[in-house]
């Protein structure tokens, strides 16, 4: 079959018509990238980053089979496609391929004003929604030049560390329904639910909260708050024990984990991954040690880090993280202090419901920020923030109007997944699996 | 051969496979239960009381539905695997007695499909045969996963049939020390382990003559190798569903009904392997003269299943905890511990079990 | 015996938490539509339409939810009040109230904005449909009877807990202090006929008083 | 005549499978030509009380030699047609003739009622059953040094075909 | 009783296809099939004049030709997969290095 031919051929099949002639897809002429590089994928990638892959100019073409891992596959973790170039069960190369979750959010974002947003962005990574509402409120109060008010920030870090041990606890359960270790999945979604119930307590939604908004959070904590939190604090170590007594020690667990996609500290910075990743090649980076946001520097905590890269490292800072958001946990309970959950500012936030029957001034706020929104002065600016999967950014460009100019988000997802090529590279292929749960991508927040 | 001794010939074999039939039923049901008590979930719950009814159900659904054939299968091969799946499973379990021979009208009816006198080597034979469905679905399929599959199944399947083997051989070894000769012949290797260890020493006089006792390690490597044999978790590459969706990706309806089944009665058919060369098969007290003739007759029927049902519900209890293997490691398990560990332990346990027969070498 | 040792750990957890399952301590799935779990107090569900204790509507056709929903499910239209049988005590009233279930993102931003009340969140949940033109919900079925009570699209389903429907919008009643904590634990509504219940929310230290004496 | 029956069915099934074999060009059918053959033979030693060759015979060829060749099939994706492309012209003329040949005659002095195993005829054949101890009784007394030598022979393949299959990256 | 002669009838035409396939087909593993084939006539014959002349020795044979077998199964399968890693191809024409 010639090239043209192929190109031409356009296959689809209209009800009630002949069916045309089936054309099977040649996969292996799939190209993947140039094989010329001599095993620099690197270059292919426009980085400088040394790979171990290694182009055997001995094994014949007949040996090697491209397959399509996804769009529709049960470990991709939504809808990641991955060419892969096999040899037998051996790795070779791989492609990813994204955007079949691409919901134009960013686009979206300059349609709705920026108290709006809030439900635009939380919707993006769907397992840490308060982190994305983080990052936007963040950046739109940067714009606005305003500080909002310390039990606002506590209420923020609260739900947000919160947050943190539920999506690394889906993603240690995902992790371990994909390794086989089914039961693991169970477990991760049962805590994950404890945790998940106290959010809806709050915010009346289990995700896609549009709980934080800028100017501080939209409603205060719940009553009987503290115990909910404490009897969270109580139970999540014993199931962390429970954990480490299913998979920490289990010789089929390290087998499967050990050295197994490994990404170095080099190619993890060069690559701009970020996050558990990062963490587990050794580098000691978290935002929330080194550009501190909501007043997390207040609360004492470890920045957890592994030493080889490799998918257990991953798994293991994973563990050791949630022990530490506990502890922020249990400080911030401890420490919460008193009063306005949101900045006092007629211009950002609608009035208290009880002063629009009671001041003309009240009415016209509350009608002009529920129609108009509020006007941010033009600017641009960056405010990210410390998401379960690392650097989550967000880039505003406001013209002075309600709604933003430019939205970016620095998803850290997206950038992690660059990782993959390297980290599958010579692996086998039960491997892609480990090391594609352990990056612990959304493709929400990939795609966006 | 008497027209009466024809008709208990078909009805043993008649019997064996509707035992096998409905064990099934059950065993699916029983480790959607088992799971989902292992993992805080209710399970099935809605056909029939405790949702007993949902493999029925489940088979009903298989049954009516359309099975697809793709395009580009080798057609021949892709409709002839599912009857290669299932005919040695059943074939297997035709070995194993299932309960103490039953008198019927002056007739000894031994319940058992045939008793061979090279039935172990029969089990290996069929066992080895099982195989060929794995890799020809996956091959006919025209459809990369499961070539993957079936190229997963074929490495897997000869690495833990030789453990396999060479634990049988073991205890094969060992049943002749307990007897009048060597024997392959199912049905007497569980006569043989009738009684209990009161000769060794009388402190043993309660503990049953089960071959597990001196051959607690080739019962070790027998589980291994059946759990891989029959494709299961951990050993389950070749369906691993996370990763290469399994070698029956591309079959549904009654044809992918036929796999399932087949997998649930390989994992009967080896589990009562198991219990019969290792836990006795229906050797247990029958209270005869106790309780009525009919239950004592019975009984080593409830003792078998018993046993083959703790060693299924290891199966699931497996299942529900450790992850899957790596090819490499399932390789490397195989290879370089089971099948060397299965030498080691046939060697010594043939030297201890000489030196206790015929004396120590230099007499 | 290391590594059997570790096998064993791991049994013993599958193994124990099937214990507790069977013995019933520790189950985390229901039998849902017989079990249904007990919602939280700003649960977010289905919309309604709030009347006055004396029969007459809240909506004033102000288009504020309209204005303000994310996902444009809201569709309103006001209509002058015929003043000899008015429908609402304002000017106007909502005489088409359209809220599009299938677009809907349940953010709860409608109800923050209306300044009446009007539109409030009941608990409900199910509301799947065989139709799409069943999901758009009208002025019909949004809006609750003279009683209090709220209709239903499918008044037979069977999966649908009815009494849901009657549950009072905590969303509203968390959101109407908007950041200020001098105004929490004040009733900020005008009443509403019907069983739910409208107390407010306590303030901060009644909320840490009662956690620190529930934990004692 | 059950033998009869089971002895027309199984070798019609053993040259079936050896047709396939030799005429099918994708090489996974021909294996399973050649694993339906090997099964018919196994069938074959049964009715002759072969019991534990035929045994034997299902477990090394079907479980171990058949699954080597499919996987070396599915492994080095030769499972397609091949070229028929012959280099010397002549010789599968011949070839063909001189088994037809040879099958005629097999044929011819079969029916004739060519006397195959004279010794047969004089000894009086009684019926020795294949059990397992028969087999091994003169297995380890009189062919104890052969059974040595295919012990031998065994590892020797098994350490040769690991040095064979086994190559290392150029990495390392 | 089926005639031994039947059997050996049978047995020569296995051999016969075998041989003419392992020199008509040019696929080295179909070649490797045909041996099989032929090992197997052979293997027939073995138990079919065994039980004729009612000696158990023609079963032991036949059981070391099928040890023997498959370690030259091994061995055979080992080179092919090695030939084919440096020359993708199977067809035994195309390896004709040693031909000179």
């Amino acid at each position: 079959m010639t090239e043209d031919k192929r190109t031409d051929t356009i296959d689809i099949w209209v009800a009630g018509t002949e069916e045309p002639e089936f054309q099977p897809t040649f996969e292996g002429e799939q190209e993947i990238g140039p094989e010329e590089t001599g095993g620099r994928l690197a270059e292919q990638y426009g980085s400088v980053v040394d790979d171990d892959y290694l182009f055997d100019d001995e094994v014949s073409e007949d040996e090697r089979m491209v397959i399509n891992m996804g769009p529709q596959h049960p470990s991709t973790h939504g809808v990641l496609r991955l060419q892969i170039e096999l040899e037998g069960e051996v790795i070779r190369r791989t492609k990813p391929i994204i955007g079949y979750l691409h919901t134009g959010m960013e686009k979206t974002a300059e349609q709705l004003t920026f108290g709006q947003g809030t439900t635009n962005v939380t919707r993006m990574d769907y397992l840490s929604p308060f982190h994305g509402e983080l990052a936007f409120s963040l950046a739109t109060e940067k714009l606005l030049g305003i500080e909002v008010p310390p039990r606002a920030a506590a209420i923020r870090v609260l739900m947000t560390e919160l947050n943190r041990i539920t999506s690394h606890l889906v993603a240690l359960a995902t992790g371990g329904m994909d390794i086989g270790a089914i039961s693991m999945m169970i477990y991760g979604f049962r805590e994950r639910e404890s945790i998940l119930a106290f959010f809806e307590k709050t915010t009346g939604l289990r995700m896609n909260h549009n709980y934080i908004r800028p100017g501080g959070v939209a409603a205060d904590l719940p009553a009987g708050w503290k115990d909910d939190v404490a009897a969270i604090l109580a139970e999540m170590p014993r199931r962390v024990r429970e954990y480490d007594d299913l998979l920490q020690y289990n010789p089929v667990w390290l087998a499967r984990t050990k050295g197994v996609g490994v990404i170095t500290a080099e190619e993890a910075v060069a690559y701009s991954i970020t996050g558990p990743t990062l963490r587990a090649t050794g580098v000691d980076w978290d935002l929330r040690k080194v550009f501190p946001y909501s007043g997390i520097d207040q609360y004492e905590f470890e920045v957890v880090t592994g030493e080889n890269g490799d998918v257990y490292d991953r798994y293991r800072v994973r563990v050791d993280e949630i022990a530490e958001s506990l502890k922020i946990v249990s400080q911030v309970m401890d420490t919460m202090p008193k009063g306005d959950y949101r900045i006092p500012d007629r211009k950002i936030t609608p009035p208290p419901r009880a002063r629009i029957d009671e001041s003309m001034e009240a009415l016209i706020h509350h009608f002009k920020l529920f129609t108009e929104g509020f006007k941010v002065p033009p600017g641009e600016t960056y405010a990210a923030v410390e998401s379960p999967r690392g650097e989550l950014g967000c880039y505003l460009v406001s013209d002075g109007g309600p709604k933003p100019y430019r939205m970016h988000t620095r998803a850290p997802s997206f950038y992690n997944l660059q990782g993959l090529p390297i980290a599958m590279a010579d692996s086998l292929m039960a491997d892609t699996i480990a090391t594609i749960a352990s990056l612990d991508p959304v493709m929400g927040d990939v795609d966006r | 051969m008497s027209w009466a001794e024809i008709g208990l010939v078909v009805l043993r074999v008649v019997l064996t496979f509707g035992l096998l039939l409905v064990v099934t039923v059950i065993n699916v049901w029983a480790e959607r239960k088992i799971l989902a008590d292992m993992q805080n979930r209710i399970g099935p719950d809605r056909a029939g009381p405790w949702g007993i009814l949902q493999t029925v159900a489940d088979g009903l659904k298989l049954f009516f539905k359309e099975s697809v054939t793709p395009r580009r299968v080798e057609l021949g091969m892709f409709l002839l695997a599912p009857f290669l799946a299932v005919v040695p499973a059943f074939l297997i379990f035709m070995m194993v007695p299932w309960g103490r021979p039953v008198v019927i009208g002056g007739n000894e009816m031994p319940l058992q499909g045939a008793d061979l006198n090279i039935g172990l080597l029969f089990i290996l034979a069929m066992s080895s045969l099982a195989v060929y469905a794995v890799i020809l679905a996956g091959w006919s399929s025209g459809s990369k996963y499961p070539l993957l599959g079936g190229v997963r199944a074929t490495a897997q399947a000869i690495s833990y049939e030789a453990a396999m083997g060479l634990s049988m051989v073991a205890v094969v070894v060992f049943t002749a020390t307990q007897g009048e000769g060597g024997t392959l012949s199912l049905s007497e290797i569980v006569t043989r382990q009738s009684g209990n260890w009161g000769d060794i020493s009388p402190l043993f006089a309660w503990v049953p003559r089960w071959n597990v006792f001196p051959q607690i390690a080739a019962f070790v490597i027998f589980l291994i190798a059946i759990v891989a044999e029959t494709n299961r978790a951990p050993f389950d590459l070749v369906e691993a569903e996370q990763e290469i969706v399994g070698f029956h990706a591309e079959y549904s309806g009654m044809r992918f009904a036929m796999f399932f089944l087949a997998e649930y009665v390989n994992i009967f058919s080896m589990s009562a392997i198991a219990a019969t060369l290792f836990l006795g098969g229906w050797n247990g007290p029958t209270f005869e003269g106790v309780v009525p003739g009919l239950v004592s007759a019975l009984l080593p029927t409830v003792w078998f299943l018993a046993k083959t049902y703790a060693i299924v519900f290891v199966f699931f209890w497996v299942r529900a905890t450790l992850p899957r293997l790596r090819y490499d490691q399932l390789m490397t398990l195989g290879w370089k511990r089971l099948i060397p560990a299965a030498v080691v332990w046939l060697v010594v346990s043939s030297v201890v079990m000489g030196w206790r027969q015929f004396g120590p070498p230099w007499s | 015996m290391g590594v059997f040792g570790e096998f064993l750990k791991g049994l013993k957890v599958t193994g124990g938490v099937m214990l507790r399952t069977i013995s019933g301590r520790e189950l985390v799935t229901t039998r849902y539509p017989q079990e249904m779990r007990e919602k939280p107090q700003r649960f977010h569900g289905r919309h309604v339409l709030n009347r006055y204790p004396d029969g007459m509507e809240k909506c004033i056709g102000c288009q504020l939810c309209a204005g303000v929903c994310p996902a444009d499910c809201i569709y309103v239209r006001g209509k002058d009040n015929d003043p000899d049988n008015p429908v609402s005590p304002g000017e106007r009233y909502g005489y088409v109230y359209e809220v599009n279930m299938l677009r809907c993102i349940f953010c709860g931003l409608c109800v923050e904005a209306c300044p009446t009340e009007a539109i409030t969140m009941t608990h409900l949940f199910e509301m799947s449909t065989t139709n799409r033109q069943d999901a758009i919900y009208t002025r019909e079925t949004l809006l609750m009877d003279e009683r209090g009570r709220v209709p239903h699209v499918f008044p037979n389903d069977p999966l649908a807990d009815l009494s849901e429907l009657d549950a009072a919008d905590g969303w509203l009643k968390a959101t109407a202090p908007a950041g200020v904590a001098a105004y929490e634990g004040f009733v900020m509504w005008r009443e509403t006929p019907g069983p739910g219940d409208w107390s407010p929310e306590p303030s901060q230290e009644e909320r840490d008083r009662r956690s620190e004496t529930e934990d004692g | 005549m059950v033998e009869a029956v089971v002895f027309v069915l199984m070798a019609v099934g053993a040259l079936g499978g050896a047709a396939i074999v030799v005429l099918a060009r994708n090489p996974v059918y021909s294996a399973l030509g050649l694993l339906g053959t090997l099964f018919s033979v196994a069938v074959l030693y049964v009715v002759q009380l072969a019991h534990t060759v035929a045994a034997v015979q299902v477990i090394v060829y079907a479980g171990a030699v058949m699954t080597l060749f499919l996987f070396v099939i599915m492994l080095i994706g030769v499972d397609r047609a091949e070229m028929i492309e012959e280099s010397l012209p002549w010789q599968r003329r011949i070839v063909l003739t001189i088994g037809v040949l040879v099958v005629i005659l097999a044929g011819t002095l079969t029916v004739s009622g060519f006397d195959w195993v004279p010794a047969a005829t004089v000894t009086n054949p009684g019926v020795t059953s294949g059990t397992v101890e028969a087999i091994a009784r003169p297995m380890f007394t009189g062919w104890v040094l052969a059974f040595e030598a295919t012990a031998l022979l065994l590892t020797i393949s098994a350490a040769g075909s690991i040095a064979l299959a086994h190559y290392r990256r150029r990495d390392g | 009783m089926v005639d031994p002669g039947w059997y050996m009838a049978v047995a020569a035409a296995l051999f016969t296809i075998g041989a003419v396939g392992l020199l008509v087909r040019r696929n080295a593993l179909v070649m490797f099939m045909c041996i099989e084939l032929m090992l197997n006539a052979v293997n027939l014959t073995l138990v079919a004049a065994g039980r004729a002349l009612n000696d158990i020795n023609a079963q032991v044979a036949v059981f070391f030709i099928l040890v023997v077998a498959a370690a030259e199964v091994v061995v055979g399968l080992a080179i092919i997969v090695s030939i084919f890693r440096h020359r993708e191809t199977a067809s035994v024409d195309e390896l004709s290095e040693l031909s000179g």
